[in-house]
């Protein structure tokens, strides 16, 4: 689950990293006053994604005046497809150094990663490709955690002065990062400035798999998203037209790229999990067909406990309600009696997941 | 020959008595995997399909002397399960188990670096030696007994792919699915140098997926492989993801995504299939030279 | 520094570990008060020394008049060389059985060690000698921490009903003993009672070493002992009539041990560490010579980058206050040095460890 | 020959500008110990006695590559200070400082098992190999070459023992200080096991005392050793500790004092010493045979 940058510095400041006064605002109005109060104030959508700054969402403002037009502007954005409904109204900060700070898990190597460089900022992945030397790793030791020297040794990297000052940041970022569960824990910029070492941006990302353990709730989930983890399935809207229902992410994977490879395009990704029975397979019909741009689908079940007999039931039972064609495609436990059950209601059948998605594309572009 | 397991595995099940432990402890007893005991907490002394129940793996171990231990414990206490596993000195650990959290396995790995038990998983579908042995929960009738080898990262598509050999009368000597998630015991360069040293297995399948670099950091050793690795990579699909932050960039530095490891792939001159039919056609024509 | 067991049941119940209601009281009146308010209580001596129940410090009352009779009783004893200033003023539990908890660190294993069991009260070392069975002990990897599977093996194996709160216990009392730094943490009795499970009693001593990471504060200091620290030195007063000031606490233990060989007894344990200098000595020779019972003092020192004439330019400085005659013996830097120094003074001198021994006894006892 | 070091020993001093590094440093150098670079954070690129002084101990590994390292850093950072040699790779660490939390010290101890790096002390004297080389605080004009091995957990009482056997012209092959606190690195059994298989050692010293039972667990070994062990123990006058509960007596099981620790001794038939002197009774015994 990923963090709004001021719910993630609501975090930092717990954890004593300072970062620049500032409140959040839904209106125009709101946002006006907060400002009008700062004097000079940044004004930052709030909003998933990155590159904000490249889009426009961040603006400067001196008075209320200009603040209102800021966040006239920022609240009508849509940023990497998502509507900015919130903007984070701060002091701004004059900043003599930008520093990058990031922890993540280092899947190879099976550990976090701290992350930095004295070349912060929003052009930090294209220092890591071209002067790899600015940028510096260090691997932790997940059982005895960040070691002082450990930090000590990033912070005189950055070869600026405030070098205890980073040393702790850097441990209460890789405390938040332990404590919160996280598989991103991001400052960029770290900034240096007249008074102090401020957290001028906050990327928190937590571990889906952890969430039992926390109490962080999901400001702005996406109702069919949030449908189908209730259900213990896993769903991801895409820009194409050709729904698609699979058991295991894997075959999902394959099942979208043989769709992409023959020239179609998936509405969605769709993992039922182990919940491919009758009463599933109904619900993720009801899911992925609610999706208005969806004209055909296709449902590839690989049965093993899955009995393939159980899948067609519950498609045969949903069928009326179902606007659009289905291409349906079984293999392993009782193939041949889904199969079979399903001949006499119009569903195509395919024998394997190439036939399935040629099929599929044949229905929705008849052309 | 086949790895990891065989007719010689005596098999510990935690968890034995959950859905969908004693659902798969059949499955497992109908395959012919020498099921020796299962594992759950205040059912000690009580018996399922015939199979002991044990409070602790350690009165497992004492009794019934497991040599690999599968978990369908839940997620909340898996990691759990994982550790008394280790430490009761099981050996060959395979974790079923979805949902663990990251951090949680970060510490598994770590703690695994002084002891001798090695993990596969989690997340996993497990391991199946066709004739001999399986752990975990691959349906039981799509094997036959083979040279091929396959490791995968996936669940119903490594069945699909193992089912397809199987129709084409292609054997398997192994077929491990070492899990989908980030942090996880077996890598794919474990399994390779398994496979290589196993005098039963002629060539392998490795079924990548986007995510990580397990499959690019396998590259070198397949190079100096003696047997022919084909590999099948999905995911090229997958839309670019709307990660925020620049750290996992840094780390994995342009690579992860499906089409850098077919380019790697490629550029190593791995054998690649699109798609599953591919493989079918890429196993016969080694298998004819 | 070990806490008192009213201290060790506020960290307990912080930690949500169940104790009975209850205060302390430094007054007959106070605690007649307390106990008066409670009904059935239970009046326990407040001090740092196991054994209170053997030696008349724990008593039972049922209104306020018996209460003032067991605090009178209580407050004037001494134990174990203790005088008891306060008492724990508790409300009386019935208990269907009593499990000893404690957790401590295994020195060979190098890792904290939880040991249980069913049989929990005074005689529980008696049990370790006699029904080892009775006795499980489980170590902890310090890095990993507690395992939900150990703390359940051991509430398994107590055999008593209420297991999960017993986990629950134990998962608590680890966490104190590595947040507090402990080097013990122990619960006896931990009592299942009608409503539930209380420490009974509450045991901490924590490492020295790590106090300066926390905040605890000696409630009771002795002033010899708490001097000596405050000088970088160590003193343990002893029953003795001869004064010993010796560098290093290996050396410290022979002279004590050829001290008591040669039939006498030592009124002190005193290792001046590092600071075996001029102006350390000094004041080495003012504590042990404020103790009233010492009739001689040895000094013995090995000098390696301590010099042995600075040692005695000490000596000399202080020697027109001593009351009482002295004993030194110099090995190692410049021991010609010092010894030809204290020659004029009147101060015995001796060749080795044993011959000072030998000479502080004969001083000390000339009969 | 010696144990642990000699007079290929490359030394690194961690702490060596602080007030007993600089002056312990200036000690070993006198001695012969071949210091190669110390280390003080933010002092990187000075030096001192024509030492270079490094910002850590990756920098000086990379530099000077040393192969020992000794730690003079106070408590608060000791710990931390190991970590940093262990993941450096110093094989041999000594670290002096007194008074490093007993939790840090089992945690870097269970830390160590994951590595092949051997941790003397803390707490302790160090090393002292009589001319080869010096790890460690012991005075330098004590020692003699020869072929008696030394192993203790005290200071001082060490030197003392050390001094005699010199004025009674008995070379010390090895001198080794383990340290007085309740978790260390080397015990006394690591030591005997080294010097068993030391050529140049004929016969063992083991200076031990009250608290714990680590000389109790060394008597095993002791027993099946082709060398001569002679044990002296100090702390038979040590009142009974005030110690509150029963955990520590639990663990211990009526060991770890003196008397029971030379009763152990005595039933094994290993020649015990009264005091320094009758340790060199028995020696001068030993060497006549």
């Amino acid at each position: 689950m990923k963090l709004y940058e001021y719910a993630g510095k609501e975090i930092f400041s717990r954890y004593g990293i300072s970062v620049p006064k500032g409140s959040t605002a839904s209106s125009i109005e709101e946002a006006g006053k907060i400002a009008g109060a700062m004097g000079k104030s940044v004004i930052k959508a709030q909003v998933l994604a990155g590159g904000r700054g490249k889009t426009g969402g961040v603006l400067f403002s001196n008075n209320e005046e200009e603040a209102r037009q800021a966040a006239s502007r920022i609240l009508g954005l849509t940023i990497k497809g998502l509507s900015v409904k919130k903007v984070l109204i701060e002091e701004f900060k004059e900043t003599h150094a930008q520093i990058y700070l990031g922890i993540t898990i280092d899947r190879l190597v099976r550990c976090p990663v701290i992350i930095a460089s004295i070349a912060g900022g929003i052009d930090i992945e294209e220092t890591a490709v071209n002067s790899p030397e600015k940028i510096i790793r260090i691997n932790i030791d997940p059982l005895t955690g960040l070691h002082d020297y450990q930090a000590r040794k990033l912070a005189i990297s950055l070869k600026i002065n405030d070098t205890k000052k980073i040393i702790d940041v850097i441990k209460k970022l890789y405390r938040i990062f332990v404590d919160n569960d996280c598989i991103l824990a991001e400052i960029n910029p770290l900034a240096q400035t007249d008074d102090g070492i401020y957290a001028l941006d906050a990327k928190m990302v937590i571990d889906d798999n952890a969430l039992f353990r926390h109490n962080y709730r999901d400001e702005d989930p996406d109702p069919l998203s949030e449908m189908a983890k209730k259900n213990g399935m896993s769903y991801v809207g895409l820009d194409g037209d050709i729904g698609c229902i699979v058991n295991g992410a894997g075959l999902a994977m394959a099942t979208l790229d043989m769709i992409k490879q023959r020239g179609g395009e998936s509405a969605n990704f769709m993992d039922v999990r182990a919940g491919a029975n009758e009463e599933q397979i109904k619900t993720a019909l009801r899911i992925v067909s609610s999706n208005k741009k969806v004209k055909g689908i296709v449902v590839n079940i690989f049965g093993g406990l899955t009995k393939c007999d159980d899948v067609a039931r519950g498609i045969i039972d949903i069928l009326p309600d179902m606007k659009v064609p289905l291409v349906v495609r079984f293999a392993g436990t009782n193939e041949e009696l889904g199969h079979s059950m399903l001949e006499k209601y119009g569903v195509t059948l395919a024998g394997s997941t190439e036939e399935a998605a040629k099929a599929v594309i044949r229905l929705v572009n008849p052309h | 020959m086949s790895i990891l397991i065989n007719e010689n595995t005596r098999l510990l099940v935690q968890g034995i008595t959950g859905n969908e432990g004693s659902l798969q402890t059949k499955e497992m007893l109908d395959f012919g995997t020498n099921v020796v005991g299962g594992t759950t907490p205040g059912k000690g002394g009580s018996r399922i399909f015939g199979v002991p129940v044990f409070d602790s793996v350690e009165e497992a171990v004492d009794s019934v002397h497991p040599n690999g231990s599968v978990i369908f414990v839940p997620p909340g206490h898996a990691s759990d399960a994982i550790f008394e596993a280790i430490d009761a000195g099981i050996q060959l650990i395979v974790c079923i188990t979805e949902g663990i959290p990251v951090h949680d396995m970060m510490r598994i790995c770590a703690y695994m670096k002084s002891t001798s038990s090695r993990l596969i998983g989690p997340n996993c579908p497990g391991i199946t030696s066709p004739g001999r042995s399986k752990v975990g929960i691959m349906p039981n009738n799509i094997h036959l007994p083979g040279n091929i080898g396959i490791v995968s990262r996936s669940g119903t598509l490594t069945y699909e792919i193992i089912d397809l050999l199987t129709k084409n009368r292609i054997g398997q000597s192994t077929s491990i699915g070492i899990g989908g998630d980030p942090v996880i015991g077996m890598t794919f360069l474990d399994a390779l140098e398994l496979f290589e040293k196993d005098k039963d297995t002629q060539a392998v399948v490795l079924i990548g997926e986007i995510g990580g670099t397990a499959e690019e950091e396998a590259i070198g050793f397949i190079k100096h492989m003696s047997k022919p690795v084909i590999a099948y990579i999905v995911g090229i699909s997958a839309p670019p993801d709307r990660t925020m932050g620049h750290a996992g960039a840094i780390v994995s530095m342009g690579r992860g995504t499906a089409r850098s490891k077919i380019q790697a792939f490629g550029d190593a001159g791995i054998p690649l299939a699109r798609n599953p039919n591919e493989i079918i056609i890429q196993i016969n024509t080694i298998l004819k030279k």
